[in-house]
């Protein structure tokens, strides 16, 4: 068959052609927090650092230096005096000020305003409590940002790329108010500016010429199409439409077949898969039940055969690939220990078990994984599950009232730390579907977070991670891999764990027949 | 008649103010809400944007302000689902793209299935009959959603001869308006059939033939008027459908439609939005009933409107 | 030979004594029913299909074993075979038994539908149009405003507050399937009213509802057949459609709908999941076509010989 | 006497029923030459307006059928043209007028429409032409304020004023034979006679054939140069008018005759033929007319022979052989 | 007549106008109202006594139909009262109306379009039978089909649809329906132009049986004057929505005033076609008024041989001229010897 999906020509233009998954909620990186405004806010925006395209680690951006003081308390960072907005007005230390002050402020309401309570009062302001200049960020002169942190925060620096930090263009802001967005006012600091955007339809982002390292750009032009139905993002790759699609949008049961062909991309992903448990609930409380449902699982089956996208089957809950981070060892599919724990709960073989219902949203995955789900634990527990879906806003609504036995449930790291997810389970937030709240977890996590030493912090996580899988609040079920497509001509564009992929160094790369050539041996 | 047209119009008003009144109300007790996401946002920031919306005061002022705004102001509201924008703005962007859309597919189905009902009905009972009304029955038992697809792998991934999705050019308007298309041209064609296999035996019709008229004008002169009442009443309904935007279409072929804005305002819960777009909708569906109502007494000499 | 008989004598020739014995429409439609091979030939294929949706799925149980439910991580889509007639889906299920099951919902949920439509659409329809003036303005507006109301919030909202059973879906769809028959059939019986029979109905003294039930709606039976017909399909995906939003059947059951949709997003790599499941549910509507034609044609007393 | 211009020669058209066929028309023949007008008279239901629909082709099929027999007109068999060629006849040189004016309209198409296409298509006239020509007709035929009423559609016409419609449109491109399906029911006499006189100008102008089925005797007698009474599908006798009205010969024809009300004697009952009229399913193996007839004999249960009895005068009936062998 | 009894039908200067829509369509869509309307009933008062059979002729279009369904209430009168045994039946509500309509019953001018094409001859029939009276099954089967019989039809057709008969046969089927409750007052929009003469002679003997018997009362609408002279007590003529002569049959043909009627009588066709060929009708000569904008004065007199001046400018009045002789022309007046 052939080497590659579908049509084989290469734009005439620099010009980059990508599938973006949904039409942006908006253009301002302050208002949103949906993974398809991310591609557009990280490449017309820029912060203190950026993405490594390979490692994610934080490169110097419009930071060419930052120190720490010795327990993270208190970060420096030395700006680039050539820094510039699109429309030429230089970017100082101030700007970074006002713009961190503007996402906590509680009139902004932005979505992301959390990321900005590891820096000193941040939560006071965002919920009111406290003027947004108390803010502990200043400019200590034009190129030097000091930031305070509310409590020693090592991992810092791992945030400092997403767009939450970035900075804004007061200026324009506060000419144009609500309609600086638009692509007629659009004023950003990053490698393209948004030239235009018609909903459903197309994004287009051009290259930006002030931008410092404008040298290294190679694009002339991203076009991001906000297509939302996987089997769209197929099509148009398909017909040479587009050149390369993000993870997770390509309908699952083409990705068997697709492996196959070269411009298939697989790689680990930072997401995870799981189902909570209402500890509250009846038999749920019981924390021998759920780990006989745990137990019962054959995740190996579900995330291999059953989804079969490349999906990883989880025994821990936090997805593998943290640099230094080592996972606590996870219980595996022990059906024969499940049902001895079910019958010591007072279940012997499901009997007097009550009819459970599990929820998920409808999506044909989360369907797919929930009947297998109850398949096995009827074969295996011999107990009976009543599957219900729900349009999203109702699940939703359902997880946040806790008014479920059994939900779906995932979670997108937002940078590399195990922490990301540890946290949801460690206070009694929204995040928190399970209701489990365990003052021996939450003292754990507290350490884990103060501790400014990296391995001392690694060790403090772990063992957090392992008191969560012994008591199975929730079940993990398999951690998401990346599956995607990009035409051979798209040149640096690297598998990494959050799926990100900065514009900046990506190409198009028309001698790659030839390359192609040279690399086979 | 100028008076029944006026008096219809004004009747519209308190119809549109209960389907504005029902459906906003509707949209606020289903569950969920606008600043609801997976990542939940920090309740601080869900008041503030409630206040900001104006949607942390009691439910019947919520409904007074909005119904003040948008009778007094004729402003439809912001939108919560697409922050940038307002209601306006997304009718504004979506409503020509899916007239267009929907205008085409009605056409092509009036034509098509015009055509194939009164094929059907001239050579009744035989092959060409029961081949066309296969082809109906296939047309409506080939859900939109299936039909895309297929005329995608065949026209566009196999053939590349039409782009797969996207808005632009005609080109791009060819595979949607089709798929949209089948299922009306499926219910035209046998509307027309039914009606015309009736009417032919008319006496009238047998006048005619004894005139020596040609078939086909026996057929287009004096049986249609009398057989496509059916047509035209479910042509009303339908257009309003098809020109309010669809949703299916619109998303499997990523057409910057209003379907497309509704479905994700609705499950984003943008009460503004989808009572905004629930109004437009209304609003077509009552000035095309009307033109149907009109259209019968041009059909009917004998139907009267008091 | 008979005597010849007087003019005035009310004597009556020998046979003229045994009453002949009259038939109704209904009772004449039956019979010319069983005589239209093609209908008889439909209500066969339907029948064996029923039959099938009916006791199969407990024959393939005790035969090959399966259930539809039975998941099988070892023969994930499989391709049709003699172990699995129609192959095999994501979670290794038999799409037979899938397909027979799916039957039984999706033919419960077309019989179901279509009655409402035909009575609630049928009468509606019928007192509208031959009241008139404000009544069927009334009526209609009425039937305006449900069809403007956003039926995705009607569907969230009743899930929210009653429970999921299938008495709520069977009750949306009824109340969403019969609007635009209701026009259809008004637009029918604005027609027909102003015909002489009709007048000469209420001269006999015919009361209004006999007018509009025995002399009116049986001549609206041509369109009402067809659109009846017709909307069974759209009546099946629009299941599949309220199952998406929570209401319906919940998997591991299944319905054509929703295998349908399931199998649509593997078109060109499984096809088998598609076609299987849509074949049937396209064989059941054709049977239903014809047969509804063939019921069209025998409540038609001018239609095609005996 | 010329070659005649319609020749019906065993006409048989039967529709098939769910109670069995009905012979509607059975074996019907006759001739008629340019310029004569023939009348057909007879029992209601006997077959006349299905003889007519016969000749013009226009028998719903089904449930209908033409079995048999032959239609030449000017040397041509209608039955056996094809339709285009039959398109061609209809309306310009064979027109009809239908017995029910009412359903015979289009209720959808003005009465202007459905004038005027007719003359556009057999006589080539433009729009205007063709709108002044269906005008003119309408004068003719007594409807008043025409150029205005034109417009109308037919539900706002009266019943006599429809018929006026249809005989209009029939007249309109002087057809060389007129069917013409009684015409004149809805007419007033005063209005019957100014058509009946258009009718025979038409005649002697362009030498028009004219078939006029009537129940009106009176009419018979003013119009027709030869008379066929039909009953149950047979023509059972046939006669010059003048022969018929002196010298009916057939038991049925008899009957017919002295069943009409005399305008010089008031009586309290009119004479009516005894019986009912036949079923066309069950009908006896001999004379139709049997069970009703006051002659009716042993013979009558076999099928009558036709016979002449008068110098082109034709009966079929036993009574008229027997009083034949006795003269 | 007698004008001791109170009559049965009772219309006091009745008029029935019709709307014509011909301003167009699209005329009509925009408003347009219509300027045209046709006086189809302009002025009539008549009163039908109990047991009594009015014949009513007149011209084509002049307005007979549209009587009669104005009597019945099938079309709305624009003026004046129609009363039934006192009670005017514009004043009734829908269902008293209903359950008058067991009285009044009507033969229409066109039997096709009167019967429902879904319904079989017995079905037909048996409605009005099934509305008024508890008959049902086989008791029901049974009147239906001597009802049949009566009217000359062949009850083996009871299973038969309108569609399947001739046009004489579709007559009988109307008129054994109105028949069918035992009314007391029938319209009879010419019950018999489609029936060959021996079955008009049934159906006349027929109606002349029940009027003696029960006393029905009929509006004999015909153009058959023969028949109408045979079957009527009193004859009323119309012209152009006018009443212009009303007399006791017998009279009206004898001395006939109006010189329409003139004209009428003397158009009737003879059944004997030697004294066809040498008939002397009058011919009537001039325009044929319409309804729409009827002439002024005396409606007949563009047609009339007799019009005067006066006949132009003013109406003549329906005077009676003796014995209830009522006719409207002022030649009455001029020649009072012709009455
Ligand atoms: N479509 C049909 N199906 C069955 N029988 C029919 C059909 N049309 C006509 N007939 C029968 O054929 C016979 C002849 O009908 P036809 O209309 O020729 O009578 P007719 O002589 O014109 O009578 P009339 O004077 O009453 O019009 C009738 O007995 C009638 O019942
Ligand atoms: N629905 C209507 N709309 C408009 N005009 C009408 C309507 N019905 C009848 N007319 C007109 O009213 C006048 C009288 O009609 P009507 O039917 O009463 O006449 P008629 O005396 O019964 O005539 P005929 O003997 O021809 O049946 C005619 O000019 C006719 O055109
Ligand atoms: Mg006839
Ligand atoms: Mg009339």
């Amino acid at each position: 068959g052939p080497l590659y999906f579908g049509k084989l020509v290469p734009p005439a233009e620099n010009v980059l052609r990508v599938g973006n998954g949904a039409e942006p909620r908006s253009f301002d990186p302050h208002k949103s927090s949906g993974i398809p405004e991310s591609h557009i806010f990280d490449n017309v925006h820029e912060g203190l650092t950026g993405y490594d395209p390979r490692t994610l680690a934080p490169r110097p951006a419009l930071a060419v230096g930052w120190s720490a003081d010795a327990n993270a308390g208190v970060w420096t960072f030395t700006l680039r005096r050539n820094g510039r907005f699109s429309d030429d007005t230089p970017i100082t230390a101030r700007d970074f000020v006002w713009s961190w002050r503007r996402i906590v402020t509680p009139e902004t309401a932005s979505p992301y305003a959390s990321f900005l309570y590891y820096v000193k009062n941040g939560q006071a302001i965002a919920e009111g409590k406290l003027p947004p200049e108390k803010l502990g960020v200043s400019a200590v002169d034009d190129y030097t940002l000091r930031v305070e942190m509310e409590k020693p925060t090592a991992f810092f620096i791992k945030m400092t790329p997403h767009y939450a930090f970035t900075v804004l263009p007061r200026h324009t802001i506060e000419k144009h108010s609500d309609r600086w967005t638009r692509p007629e006012n659009f004023v950003g600091n990053g490698p393209f500016v948004i030239a235009a955007a018609v909903p459903y339809s197309q994004v287009v982002l051009k290259k930006n010429p002030l931008y410092w390292d404008s040298g290294r750009v190679r694009l002339d032009k991203v076009v991001l199409i906000p297509a939302q139905e996987e089997s769209q993002n197929a099509n148009l790759y398909r017909a040479g439409e587009i050149d390369a699609v993000f993870s997770n949008y390509l309908p699952a049961p083409f990705i068997r077949k697709l492996r196959t062909y070269r411009d298939f991309q697989g790689g680990a992903q930072f997401t995870n898969y799981y189902y909570s448990l209402n500890v509250k609930r009846g038999p749920l409380k019981d924390v021998r039940v759920r780990r006989a449902l745990n137990l019962a699982l054959d995740k190996k089956a579900i995330a291999e055969r059953f989804i079969g996208r490349g999906e990883k089957p989880a025994t821990t809950f936090v997805p593998p690939g943290v640099p230094g981070y080592l996972p606590p060892p996870g219980p595996g599919y022990d059906p024969a220990t499940a049902r001895r724990l079910l019958a010591e709960a007072g279940y012997p073989g499901g009997k007097g078990f009550p009819v459970l219902t599990l929820y998920y949203n409808t999506q044909e995955n989360h369907r797919t994984v929930a009947q297998a789900v109850q398949r096995m634990w009827k074969e295996q527990l011999g107990i009976r599950i009543h599957l219900q879906n729900e349009e999203w806003q109702t699940f939703q609504a359902r997880r946040e009232r806790r008014d479920f036995d059994v939900a779906r449930d995932s979670w997108v790291g937002d940078y590399i730390d195990p922490s990301t997810y540890l946290d949801l389970l460690s206070r009694d937030t929204l995040q928190n579907h399970p209701g489990w709240v365990d003052p021996k977890y939450t003292r754990l996590m507290n350490q884990a977070n103060a501790e400014p030493d990296e391995q001392k912090r690694n060790r403090l996580l772990c063992a957090a991670e392992a008191y969560l899988i012994d008591q199975m609040p929730v079940i993990p079920v398999y951690f998401y891999a990346l599956a995607y497509m990009k035409k051979p001509w798209v040149a640096g564009w690297y598998p990494n764990l959050l799926d990100q992929h900065p514009f900046k160094y990506v190409s198009i790369d028309r001698d790659w027949p030839q390359r192609r050539l040279a690399r086979q041996p | 008649m100028l008076k029944f047209v006026l008096r219809r119009l004004l009747l519209a008003i308190p119809v549109l103010l209960v389907v504005v009144t029902i459906s906003f109300f509707l949209v606020r007790l289903a569950p969920g809400g606008p600043f609801m996401e997976e990542r939940a946002y920090p309740p601080a920031v869900i008041e503030k944007l409630n206040a900001k919306y104006g949607l942390d005061k009691p439910l019947h002022e919520q409904y007074f302000n909005y119904m003040q705004r948008v009778i007094l102001h004729l402003d439809l509201g912001p939108s919560t689902r697409y922050l940038d924008r307002t209601v306006g703005d997304v009718i504004a962007q979506g409503l020509p793209n899916s007239m267009i859309l929907g205008g085409t597919a009605y056409l092509t189905a009036l034509v098509l299935g015009m055509a194939a009902g009164i094929v059907a009905a001239l050579r009744q009972n035989s092959g060409l009959d029961y081949g066309a009304m296969a082809v109906a029955v296939l047309g409506v038992s080939i859900p939109n959603f299936v039909l895309g697809p297929l005329l995608v792998i065949v026209l566009s991934l196999s053939l590349y001869w039409l782009p797969p999705a996207r808005w632009g050019d005609l080109s791009h308007l060819i595979l949607p308006a089709l798929t949209l298309s089948a299922l009306y041209t499926a219910y035209i064609a046998r509307l027309t059939r039914s009606g015309l296999v009736e009417v032919l035996r008319s006496d009238y019709i047998r006048t005619a033939r004894a005139k020596g008229l040609r078939e086909s004008v026996v057929l287009l002169r004096h049986a249609l008027k009398g057989s496509i009442l059916p047509v035209v009443s479910y042509s009303g309904p339908a257009l309003a459908f098809l020109l309010g935007g669809t949703i299916v279409v619109e998303k499997l072929f990523l057409i910057p439609g209003l379907g497309n804005f509704f479905i994700e305002a609705a499950n984003a819960r943008d009460s503004f939005i989808v009572v905004g777009v629930t109004l437009v909708v209304a609003t077509l569906l009552i000035v095309l009933n009307l033109v149907v109502d009109i259209v019968y007494a041009l059909i009917d000499p004998r139907i009267a409107y008091k | 030979m008979q005597t010849p008989v007087e003019p005035t004598s009310t004597a009556l020739a020998p046979e003229s004594f045994e009453l002949v014995r009259g038939t109704s429409l209904w009772q004449d439609a039956r019979r010319r029913l069983v005589k239209n091979k093609l209908a008889v030939a439909s209500a066969v294929v339907f029948s064996v299909i029923l039959l099938a949706v009916l006791v199969g799925p407990a024959i393939i149980a005790n035969t090959w074993g399966y259930t539809y439910d039975m998941t099988n991580s070892e023969a994930v889509y499989q391709p049709p075979s003699a172990a699995h007639w129609f192959g095999t889906d994501q979670l290794g299920r038999d799409i037979l038994v899938r397909s027979l099951i799916g039957g039984q919902i999706s033919l419960l949920v077309a019989v179901v539908a279509s009655t409402v439509s035909l009575l609630i659409g049928v009468t509606y329809g019928a007192i509208s149009g031959y009241l008139g003036g404000k009544v069927d303005e009334a009526m209609m507006r009425f039937v305006d405003i449900l069809y403007s109301l956003p039926d995705i919030f009607l569907i969230i909202v009743l899930l929210a507050f009653f429970s999921k059973d299938l008495v709520v879906l069977f009750a949306m769809l009824g109340a969403i399937s019969w609007l635009t028959m209701a026009r259809i059939v008004r637009g029918q019986v604005l027609s027909i009213k102003n015909r002489e029979f009709v007048e000469a109905a209420r001269a006999i003294g015919v009361s209004t509802p006999k007018i509009i039930f025995r002399h009116i709606v049986p001549n609206t039976l041509g369109p009402v057949i067809v659109y009846t017909t017709l909307t069974i399909p759209s009546v099946m995906l629009t299941e599949a459609f309220l199952s998406f939003l929570g209401l319906g059947v919940q998997p591991p059951l299944s319905s054509w709908g929703t295998l349908v949709q399931e199998g649509v997003g593997a078109i060109s790599v499984y096809p088998w999941h598609l076609i299987f499941p849509g074949l049937m549910m396209t064989v059941t509507l054709f049977s239903l076509n014809f047969l509804g034609d063939g019921l069209r044609d025998a409540l038609d007393p001018q239609s095609r010989a005996d | 006497m010329g070659t005649p211009l319609l020749c019906v020669r065993n006409l048989q058209t039967s529709f098939f029923t769910r109670e069995g066929e009905v012979r509607s028309v059975d074996d019907v023949s006759f001739d008629l030459e340019a310029g004569q007008t023939l009348g057909i008279v007879g029992e209601s239901g006997s077959g006349k307006s299905v003889t007519s629909l016969s000749i013009m082709r226009l028998i719903p099929t089904p449930p209908g059928r033409i079995k048999g027999g032959q239609v030449l007109f000017g040397g041509q068999d209608l039955l056996k043209l094809s339709d285009r060629q039959m398109r061609a006849i209809r309306g310009k040189r064979i027109a009809m007028i239908f017995q029910d004016p009412m359903s015979s309209l289009n209720p959808f198409l003005r009465i202007a429409r459905q004038l005027t296409e007719i003359s556009e298509l057999h006589l080539g006239l433009d729009r205007r032409a063709a709108r002044r020509r269906a005008i003119e007709m309408l004068e003719l035929v007594g409807i008043p304020d025409a150029s205005r009423r034109i417009d109308d559609y037919p539900h706002q016409f009266s019943g006599g004023m429809r018929q006026r419609v249809m005989i209009a449109m029939a007249l309109s491109c002087d057809p060389q034979l007129l069917i013409a399906d009684e015409p004149t029911t809805a007419l007033d006499v005063t209005i019957q006679a100014q058509i009946l006189e258009l009718i025979k100008d038409l005649r002697e102008r362009l030498g028009t054939a004219v078939i006029l089925i009537t129940h009106d005797l009176g009419v018979v007698a003013g119009m027709a140069d030869r008379v066929a009474v039909m009953y149950a599908g047979k023509i059972v006798e046939s006669a010059p008018t003048d022969s018929l009205f002196a010298r009916p010969a057939h038991p049925y024809t008899q009957g017919l005759l002295r069943s009409m009300p005399d305008p010089l004697q008031e009586v309290a009952e009119l004479y009516q033929i005894p019986g009912l009229p036949p079923d066309m399913t069950r009908l006896p193996p001999g004379c139709a007319f049997a069970p009703r007839c006051p002659h009716a004999a042993e013979p009558c249960s076999q099928p009558p022979e036709t016979v002449a009895v008068g110098a082109a005068h034709h009966s079929a009936c036993w009574l008229n052989v027997r009083s034949e062998t006795r003269a | 007549m007698p004008e001791t009894t109170p009559p049965l039908i009772a219309l006091r200067d009745l008029k029935v106008h019709f709307p014509l829509g011909s301003v167009g369509t699209l005329g009509r869509l925009l408003g347009r109202t219509p300027t045209r309307v046709v006086k189809a009933i302009d002025g009539v008062t008549l009163a039908i006594q109990p047991g009594e059979t009015l014949g009513l002729v007149g011209e084509s279009g002049c307005g007979k139909s549209t009587l009669g369904r104005a009597i019945l209430q099938l079309v709305r009168s624009t003026a004046g009262r129609i009363c039934f045994r006192g009670t005017d039946l514009t004043s009734l509500n829908a269902r008293q109306l209903q359950q008058t309509r067991r009285h009044l019953q009507m033969i229409f001018q066109d039997p096709y379009a009167s019967l429902n094409p879904r319904m079989t001859v017995g079905d037909i029939i048996a409605e009005p039978i099934e509305i008024f009276e508890p008959l049902r099954g086989e008791a029901l089967q049974q009147r239906v089909q001597d009802l049949m019989r009566t009217v000359g039809l062949n009850p083996a057709f009871v299973k038969r649809y309108p569609h399947e008969f001739s046009g004489g046969q579709r007559q009988r089927i109307g008129i054994a329906r109105a028949l069918a409750v035992g009314p007391e007052f029938i319209v009879a929009d010419e019950p018999i132009a489609a029936l060959d003469v021996s079955i008009q002679a049934q159906i006349l003997n027929l109606l002349s049986q029940l009027r003696r018997d029960f006393g029905l009362t009929t509006l004999f609408i015909s153009h058959d004057l023969r028949a109408v002279r045979h079957i009527s007590d009193r004859v009323a003529v119309m012209y152009l929505g006018k009443l212009v002569e009303v007399a006791d049959s017998r009279e009206i043909y004898r001395r006939p005033l109006h010189p329409y009627t003139q004209a009428l009588i003397s158009a009737v066709p003879v059944p004997d076609p030697a004294v066809e060929k040498t008939r002397q009708r009058i011919v009537l000569v001039g325009d044929v008024p319409s309804p729409i904008d009827p002439p002024t004065g005396c409606r007949f007199h563009t047609r009339c041989p007799y019009a005067q001046e006066r006949c132009r400018a003013e109406e003549p009045p329906l005077v009676d001229t003796g014995g209830g002789h009522q006719a409207a022309c002022f030649l009455l007046e001029e020649f009072p010897l012709a009455a």
